[in-house]
């Protein structure tokens, strides 16, 4: 089994690749692997707490909470990139920590695979 | 003890996106992620723009002065300075007709001793050839 | 119809606006659009700009990007904010960002 | 003088698209028009209070701050759009109203000009 | 009692962004925009696919099975429901080939009456003639 | 090298795809990268077909945009989420997403 890095990046939210990243994610854990999940920019949303579901929308925190339940799943928000838009430690949402960059470098230095999504 | 290589390979235009920004940031980063490292390992960037990532590299970005934010101009001179290895890719810079005078070589003004270097597309294959991990912003 | 376009992109968008007609057509670039005024890609110069319109780049996101009006063919002109408010009021009736 | 309506929609925080809008409402007002300014999508994060200055990010709600101030500006944040993020009632910045999307069409309804910002 | 007139150009490709998805919602927000009008007044849209846009327009679109959002083609159906008015290009559905059994062409399941159109260019440059308003999505 | 592509634009990424090379390449068609995989404009399909790689195309992304295997041509092939595990961890050392 192995480890992987993603890293989500620039303006997803609202984007089926935002989806992507976190139904790969799904995917990799339930085979076995253990994924380390970075989210910068605008992607920091999905660390938000108190998401609410509507048909237009996906709502991806139901999936990211039982991600956080199988213990093989790790999600940091770039914490300047969350400030930046308001969003402050009592706005993260449950299961996910919040760093600085060298997180994530730290994480990709022993993964098996890295995967930076850019979404542009 | 151990050294993994990350390519960040900029492709992208500046500014529109925040993508060859945080290409930059996260490429710095290497410089304090010892911290959740044992002693001796580390991560060493190697940032290579190609494509339309090469107009990134032009000089007197004025996005201080217009929009009161740092350039990606200045993320650029802070890896040289912090002696990160940057290379450019000559073909696209010649399809554009950029010459090095109107490019960002050096952190001199900042007392940097590191160049950018301009290598043909070649050279850059290579260094993804030989790095452990890539990524495209 | 008097319509303005804000080009704001480089690779995208010139399919669309290649298409639209109008009694007056003003483009203004606006973004990494600046590009199209700035670059000679190949030795050519963007083919938008044989369009039968009124050019303009936004002063503010052509130094952002490293040029100056200086960088500018003689039929683009340099505008400001402030002078991009009066065509909007002034000259075109539709105004539309691709 | 003239009403502008502006629609500003996905994927432009982070962006300068963005901060193109602002200052494009900034120098509207300026010269004595009314702006009327929608977000939608992602830009719905420009009405988050508490938001931070950090150099690598434009400080655009300082902007808004003073446009609200002269009167002749509105701003309106598309309330799904924003609860589907988790941005509730409290999270909205001063100044800001949170409405459906027919405010938009009904800003539109006698506005002398529209201009709807994509940003992709 | 004024109509104004606005045109939604769609020329997005479809869930990328939500660009085509948003032009379609405010579209249809015509419907209820009179609680801030006065009596008589209204808001007309017409909906117009071009370019890379008219990959919106394709029938079956399996978003509900596959990322639990509602699809493009349900609010295509819904703002047939409403009676807007639909326009696809017909020179980009030939340029990709589509034709017309691959569309989304009515909303007659849900009880409507109203169809899109195909149409050529040179129609769909007549409404942004007469709309008071344009908007690119 | 062995590398993993990922796809995910129908009108960007082509310029800098063309250019790699790799001992062992894969490419997975995701998002409106499967208008690649689809699509025959003009008539023609995609030049990045003629690349000598493995194709893979996203189900779930393909179906989403209205299409199915049915219109894959041979040399495509639909692959799911979990299959994708699998090629990232087991067929490629590398992977980016262009």
């Amino acid at each position: 089994m192995g480890k992987l890095t993603m890293g989500v990046f620039p303006g997803l939210v609202g984007s089926l690749s935002l989806d992507f990243s976190v139904k790969l994610a799904e995917a990799a854990v339930k085979k076995g692997h253990t994924v380390d999940y970075w989210v910068s920019s605008n992607a920091t949303m999905l660390s938000k707490k108190g998401q609410r579901s509507f048909k237009d929308y996906s709502t991806l925190y139901k999936t990211l909470e039982e991600l956080f339940k199988t213990g093989n799943f790790k999600a940091c928000a770039c914490e300047a990139c969350a400030e930046a838009r308001g969003f402050h430690k009592e706005d993260l949402m449950e299961g996910w920590i919040r760093k600085s960059m060298d997180w994530y470098l730290a994480s990709s230095f022993d993964a098996d695979r890295v995967l930076m999504i850019g979404g542009e | 003890m151990a050294t993994t290589k990350m390519g960040f390979i900029i492709k992208s235009l500046p500014y529109k996106t925040e993508a060859s920004r945080l290409a930059m940031t996260h490429a710095i980063a290497s410089q304090t992620v010892e911290i959740y490292l044992e002693d001796g390992d580390m991560v060493e960037p190697v940032v290579c723009f190609i494509g339309d990532g090469v107009l990134n590299c032009l000089k007197n970005q004025a996005t201080a002065k217009h929009y009161d934010i740092t350039s990606i101009e200045m993320h650029i001179r802070n890896s040289l300075l912090l002696d990160l290895k940057v290379l450019y890719c000559k073909e696209d810079l010649d399809r554009f007709g950029i010459k090095e005078d109107a490019l960002i070589m050096d952190a001199e003004e900042l007392g940097g001793e590191t160049k950018a270097q301009i290598v043909p597309y070649s050279e850059i294959q290579k260094e993804m050839d030989s790095v452990n991990h890539l990524q495209f912003f | 119809m008097k319509l303005g376009v804000f080009m704001s992109d480089y690779r995208t968008g010139a399919d669309v606006v290649d298409r639209l007609s109008a009694d007056k057509l003003g483009i203004i670039f606006v973004g990494n659009g600046i590009y199209r005024a700035t670059l000679k890609e190949g030795g050519s110069a963007d083919p938008i700009l044989q369009k039968s319109a009124t050019f303009y780049v936004l002063t503010e996101d052509l130094e952002s990007r490293g040029f100056t009006a200086a960088n500018l063919a003689g039929n683009i002109k340099a505008v400001t904010y402030s002078d991009v408010v009066d065509l909007i009021f002034n000259d075109y009736e539709k105004i539309i960002w691709i």
